[in-house]
């Protein structure tokens, strides 16, 4: 598959990683492509969550390249890696439990502002309208998730289900070019899990970024997205159409396990 | 500022108006003498004794009727050996009525004190630092300064040295804390050194609390030292001289220490370590000061049996009693009602020559002294008592050698 | 604190801190008395008024590294000695007025607050309070065995004066201190509301998931630092000049363990908690000062004046209590407090 | 040479001091991951009681060092039920602040039974030096070092041999996991702190022997937690060959540096090396390194 036919938003590689003598990831290649919904799918331990951490710089594969408008991820920050664009939630909720729902929001819009410590001292003028206008920014984005109740709760005593809300819209507030999922469903009801599933397609619909997604489960899967990849012990076993996955012989098999 | 601040500001106003309301209260006819001490820290072992003589002679002068009708408050305050807590101690009780004394028993309180009493007019006492002898100023020394009774240790060093026959010159090692005290006799104490000819080795300086001191033990004694001073607030010294004593070097070596080295109490459990030791000190030590009736009376009075007693408690009653004639000299020239700290700071520099019953020479303040006395006493362990080699001889003026 | 049934109109009115003009009125009011007080306040309440300032200063800048960015610091006396000690070394050596001194000792002890503050950029928690301690022993060795610094002598720095004024009393230093200590409060209360504050919570928080954010973990646990140390620095040089004395013993470990404890009391991560902590100490401290007489006349085994040790047990007691009953502090009660405030007289 | 060898072995002598004092807290961090300030205090009591029971009652060494355990053991005991266990589940560094508080307690009432006194162990153990080929090396420490390489092998062997010490390492590992598989994680904690507040004892006897008991000897928990953090917390190996290596940089420092800097080595070479450690090797010498997951 070339660029230039489908676009490639992110582009990886052959990356390869490993921990001590653990083999995460072994020359994965893919493409992500604009205006996709990618699923990642695999099971317990295949390097989902690792190849993740790869794109967005926590983990610097030692072999291999993650391309992204040309430039090269492999080696940069994560935080470096944010202000491009690439946003990601986590498996394990991962948010400022210290801060209200709005703060963290606010925090996410991190990179979009520019005034610094010494102003912020001020508060005045500049800062202040700066505020305000990342403040709407983020009101925008409390609207489409209809998170309006929990905008001043403390988010550590929110229940499970409205911090996974939190965590996806603290990525969206970031105004990403590219979204990164990690099991945003993850322990959650059918009601809870067409939720999500509607926003995921919300996004995607007003936003038109391409979306990765790792989810356990098969039939939000099949619907919402267009393409799906398959990794098994950090190594890529299949990518295609979902049709196409359903049937794979080496997918039933890394998940029903070898006859 | 926020809404909260005001708030809290308003809390902080409210707090304060009540204590003020609280702390103005005063009595008929009293004056204060307000000690800043070190009653927990590393040099609680001088000063709990020191005021403890100190609030006795109060007492008692209180009990016969106080000075011309007159009594005596003591305040006594734990520094802990932190200045900002006694530089906040003496703001708060700045004002308390006719405060005319402040004893501020550390180096570094004492020199952050003088400050403010030289604004306030008012009269400090420290242990021993000559830098305030060296700036005449509203700051008082106990006795002799370090460096004068550090030069008085050389001298006794210089005769030591020629009693026992030999010939050329002394070498002299020197080892105390790592602070401001630790170098405080060196500022004059090497001068004097050098004027007699002896070979002063590279002082050595180690934290307070320092567990071993063989380091700098057998770094003294592999220059050649023959005599070495142990600085540092007991049990510093002894502890110094038990770690010369393990290594043997005691035999050969003779150690010297000043007046806050062993006293008998100490002595009495490592008699065998400080065999020999030699304190040079300004005021009575040992047996003398137990049986100085003087100071056993008092003691036996309001402490009790002589088993705990402390020869630093007669140093205490020295300050007691000084203040105790200054502010009759005081009272005679102004009255009570008219007496203000400045008068305390003439009057103290009028009691020169005052008697303080053999605990200590007599007293030298004067317009160009601060010294409280001249003279120093060499004292020798001997048997497990402190035994005095000398009589009362007058240290020498280290001070003036020294730029500071 | 405001009344029921006022509504946030506009964002901006949402994020700000003083919304009616009854706020206006207080806060005017409150600052026109604290700027009165030398008039009608007794000379103790004042120098003690001017040490909870400096205190406060102190505290806010912990609050900010320890509190905000969760990097817990015990090294704060050292960099309030490095504040003492530029500006004292400024004023005397180089003649320097002491209200150019004053902001320089402040960017001093930052610089050298960035370089304590590197071990931040390895280690965190209880790995990086040890480091501070030995960061602390290592500033204090240094002041001691430097000649600039007056070694062991220490320094004298002059009052500051102004166009000939002397401030060279407790009621006239109480003047720049609380100036001081209001633009200092105005600062970081504003500083953690904005986009600086958002990410070193975020860094306290969740470093990994404020990285995700686009937070440059770098950068902002050096800035926390920093500023940090400024504020300590501020203080240093306000102390300096206030006592005229600067010298190596005035900054002991204890103090820096006395801050931290006073945000643990007053509640980490909240800037009024920094008022509550320092009063709480500090107050805590005179009412055992007043007591001990009397207790040690009730009880003689605790000898003649047992305020510092007995300061110690009550201190430590309130730090346990504090941290098993109320891990948030007393700026948590007064939220809670404040909640009910604005939701009276209905119960919901 | 032999004055190199001569001051190593000096330093030795204080480094297994601060050993003994590091083995304490490395116990305690080992199965509650409570890193302790507190343990000072834990050496300066039980060196005041034993001094009360041997110095102020006059009881022989083997009867007054009885109860001086079970007083420090006592005070350990209160330590972890009172203020430790209401903060399980909270994060360490409150459990960090906690043990500092519960030092400021406990000094005070040092202090204030002390007031400013110094008291002194009547000798127990044999006095003079021993020469060992030009090193001289005083008798009596030289029991000390041998008794807390004696503690350092019970210790382990303890830790690798009974069932207590099953329990204790199990959990190390994980609380959860420890308890559910039948141990009794509470009571795992209480033990460890009186096995802790037992070696503080001893190391506490062995200080005072050296320095008397003083406003001073608390102190020395600061240099024990350097090692301690320094040889990686979790490991005895690690609080063992740090402590003497500490106290062989202090006084090999203070004898080769001192005359460089003006003196004063000795007040800052425990902190620098722990400086360097923490950056070279943060989770010390000896320690597991753990991979921080996401």
């Amino acid at each position: 598959m070339s660029q230039d036919k489908h676009n490639a938003a992110i582009n990886i590689e052959g990356i390869s990683l490993r921990f001590g003598g653990v083999q995460a990831l072994n020359d994965v290649s893919l493409e992500i492509r604009e205006g996709e919904i990618l699923s990642i799918i695999g099971p317990n331990g295949a390097g989902k969550t690792s190849f993740f951490n790869c794109i967005n710089g926590f983990y610097h594969p030692y072999k291999g390249e993650i391309l992204y408008q040309g430039k090269d991820l492999t080696r940069l920050k994560p935080h470096k890696i944010a202000s491009l664009g690439i946003a990601r939630t986590f498996q394990n909720i991962e948010l400022f439990s210290g801060l209200s729902a709005l703060d963290n929001l606010m925090a996410a819009r991190h990179i979009h502002m520019k005034r610094g410590a010494l102003s912020g001292c001020l508060f005045f003028g500049p800062t202040r309208k700066e505020e305000i206008a990342n403040r709407e920014r983020i009101e925008e984005i409390i609207d489409l998730l209809e998170m309006e109740s929990i905008r001043k709760k403390v988010v550590g005593s929110l229940p499970y289900g409205e911090r996974k809300k939190v965590d996806m819209a603290r990525a969206l507030c970031m105004d990403p070019k590219v979204l990164l999922l990690d099991e945003p469903m993850a322990g959650m009801n059918v009601e809870e899990k067409e939720d999500m599933a509607r926003f995921v397609l919300d996004i995607f619909e007003l936003k038109k970024i391409p979306i990765v997604l790792i989810e356990h489960d098969m039939d939000v899967v099949m619907d919402i997205t267009h393409r799906i990849a398959v990794l098994d012990f950090g190594t890529k076993i299949a990518e295609g159409l979902p049709g196409e996955i359903k049937n794979n012989e080496r997918v039933l098999k890394a998940y029903l396990g070898e006859e | 500022m926020g809404k909260r601040s005001a708030i809290f500001l308003s809390i902080i106003l409210a707090v304060c108006l009540s204590i003020s309301g609280l702390s103005s209260s005063s009595f008929a006819k009293e004056v204060a003498y307000l000690s800043l001490a070190d009653y927990t820290g590393p040099i609680a072992g001088l000063n709990v004794p020191g005021d403890m003589g100190l609030e006795d002679v109060l007492k008692e002068t209180n009990a016969k009727g106080g000075v011309d009708g007159v009594k005596i408050k003591f305040i006594g305050i734990d520094t802990r050996y932190d200045v900002a807590r006694a530089v906040s101690a003496y703001k708060r009780y700045r004002r308390t009525p006719r405060l005319l004394v402040v004893n501020s028993i550390s180096t570094g309180i004492g020199k952050a004190v003088a400050r403010l009493i030289e604004r306030d007019k008012r009269l400090q006492l420290v242990p021993g630092d000559g830098e305030f002898q060296a700036h005449i100023q509203r700051t008082f020394i106990w006795g002799p300064a370090y460096q004068d009774a550090f030069a008085a240790t050389l001298d006794w060093i210089m005769d030591d040295w020629k009693a026992k026959g030999k010939s050329g010159a002394p070498v002299v090692g020197y080892l105390s804390w790592d602070n401001p005290y630790g170098r405080e006799h060196l500022r004059g104490g090497k001068e004097y050194a050098a004027k007699l000819g002896i070979k002063f080795l590279p002082p050595e300086f180690f934290p307070p609390g320092t567990l071993k001191h063989d380091v700098y033990l057998t770094r003294l004694a592999k220059a050649g030292a023959h005599y070495i001073h142990a600085g540092g607030v007991d049990p510093t010294p002894t502890n110094v001289i038990r770690d010369a004593y393990a290594l043997g070097i005691t035999k050969k070596i003779q150690m010297t220490t000043d007046y806050w080295g062993p006293t008998a109490l100490g002595i009495g459990v490592h008699a065998k370590a400080l065999e020999g030791t030699v304190i040079t000190s300004f005021y009575q030590r040992g047996d003398e000061s137990r049986n100085n009736p003087f100071v056993a009376d008092l003691w036996k009075k309001y402490r009790g049996s002589m088993a705990k007693f402390n020869e630093v408690y007669g140093m205490g009653m020295s300050w007691g009693m000084t203040y105790v004639a200054a502010l009759k000299v005081a009272l005679k020239t102004v009255g009570y009602d008219k007496l203000t700290p400045d008068d305390m700071y003439k009057a103290y520099q009028k009691i020169t020559g005052f008697d303080k019953q053999g605990i200590q020479g007599a007293c030298a303040y004067s317009p160009t002294s601060r010294r409280g006395s001249l003279e120093v006493k060499i004292y020798r362990v001997k048997n497990g008592k402190i035994v005095p080699i000398t009589g009362w001889r007058k240290a020498p003026d280290a001070v003036s050698l020294h730029k500071f | 604190m405001r009344p029921c049934g006022v509504f946030d109109k506009s964002y901006g009115l949402d994020i700000a801190i003083i919304r009616t003009w009854q706020h206006w009125v207080i806060l005017i009011s409150a600052l026109i008395l604290l700027f009165l007080f030398p008039l009608f306040g007794s000379y103790y309440i004042i120098s003690f008024m001017n040490y909870l300032a400096i205190s406060v200063i102190v505290g806010l800048g912990l609050q900010i590294v320890s509190g905000y960015c969760g990097q817990i610091s015990f090294g704060q006396a050292a960099f309030m000695a490095i504040g003492a000690y530029t500006s004292a070394v400024l004023t005397i050596k180089f003649g320097v007025s002491f209200w150019i001194a004053l902001p320089l000792s402040g960017i001093m002890a930052g610089l050298v607050g960035i370089i304590g503050g590197a071990p931040s950029l390895r280690i965190k928690g209880m790995y990086l309070a040890m480091a501070t301690i030995a960061i602390h022993f290592v500033v204090i060795w240094l002041i001691l065995h430097m000649e600039i610094t007056g070694s062991f002598k220490g320094l004298f720095p002059p009052p500051p004066s102004l166009g000939g004024f002397e401030f060279d009393t407790d009621e006239r230093m109480f003047y720049i201190i609380m100036t001081v200590m209001v633009i200092m409060t105005y600062a970081a209360r504003n500083l953690v509301r904005s986009k600086v504050g958002r990410a070193f919570v975020a860094i306290r928080d969740n470093d990994l998931a404020g990285e995700v954010m686009g937070v440059n973990l770098y950068y902002y646990k050096l800035l926390a630092f920093f500023v940090s140390c400024f504020y300590a620095g501020i203080a240093g040089s306000l102390w300096g000049h206030l006592i005229t004395v600067v010298n190596s013993e005035q900054f002991t470990l204890m103090h820096a363990l006395e801050y931290i404890g006073m945000l643990i009391i007053g509640g980490m991560g909240s800037i009024p908690g920094v008022f509550f902590g320092v009063l709480f100490i500090r107050i805590l401290n005179e009412l055992v000062m007043f007591t001990s007489p009397l207790l040690a006349k009730a009880v003689p085994w605790l000898g003649s004046s047992p305020a510092a040790a007995l300061g110690l047990v009550a201190f430590g007691l309130a730090l346990i209590i504090f941290l098993i009953f109320e891990p948030r502090g007393l700026a948590h009660r007064w939220e809670i407090f404040k909640a009910s405030y604005r939701l009276y007289p209905f119960a919901y | 040479m032999i004055e190199f060898l001569q001051q190593a072995i000096t330093g030795m002598m204080i480094g297994s001091l601060y050993a003994l004092v590091a083995a304490a807290i490395v116990l305690v961090y080992k199965s509650t991951h409570v890193v302790s300030l507190a343990h000072g205090q834990l050496v300066a009591f039980g060196a005041l009681f034993f001094w009360l029971f041997i110095g102020g009652l006059g009881l022989p060494f083997w009867v007054g060092i009885i109860p001086a355990f079970v007083l420090t053991a006592l005070i350990g005991l209160l330590i972890e039920r009172l203020t430790l266990r209401p903060l399980i589940g909270q994060p360490l560094i409150a459990a960090f602040l906690m043990t500092f508080a519960i030092f400021l307690v406990l000094e005070g009432v040092f202090v204030l039974y002390l007031k400013g006194e110094t008291r002194t162990l009547p000798a127990f153990l044999p006095e003079g030096n021993m020469d060992i080929s030009g090193i001289s090396v005083p008798i009596n420490q030289f029991i000390g070092f041998l008794a807390a390489l004696f503690l350092f092998a019970a210790l382990s062997l303890i830790f690798k041999y009974t069932k207590i010490g099953l329990g204790m390492r199990a959990t190390a590992e994980d609380h959860r996991l420890a308890q559910g598989t039948g141990i009794t994680v509470r009571n795992i904690f209480s033990y460890i702190w009186v096995l802790s507040a037992i070696v503080a004892v001893v190391a506490g006897i062995a200080t005072a022997n050296v320095m008397d008991i003083y406003y001073m000897l608390p102190y020395i928990g600061i240099s024990g937690l350097i090692v301690a953090i320094c040889g990686g917390l979790d490991s005895l190996l690690g609080a063992l060959v740090v402590g003497l290596l500490l106290g062989v940089v202090e006084n090999v420092g203070a004898a080769y540096l001192d005359p460089l800097v003006g003196g004063g080595v000795k007040d800052v070479a425990a902190y620098v090396v722990l400086l360097l450690v923490l950056l070279i090797r943060p989770y010390g010498l000896f320690g597991l390194v753990r991979i921080e997951r996401i």
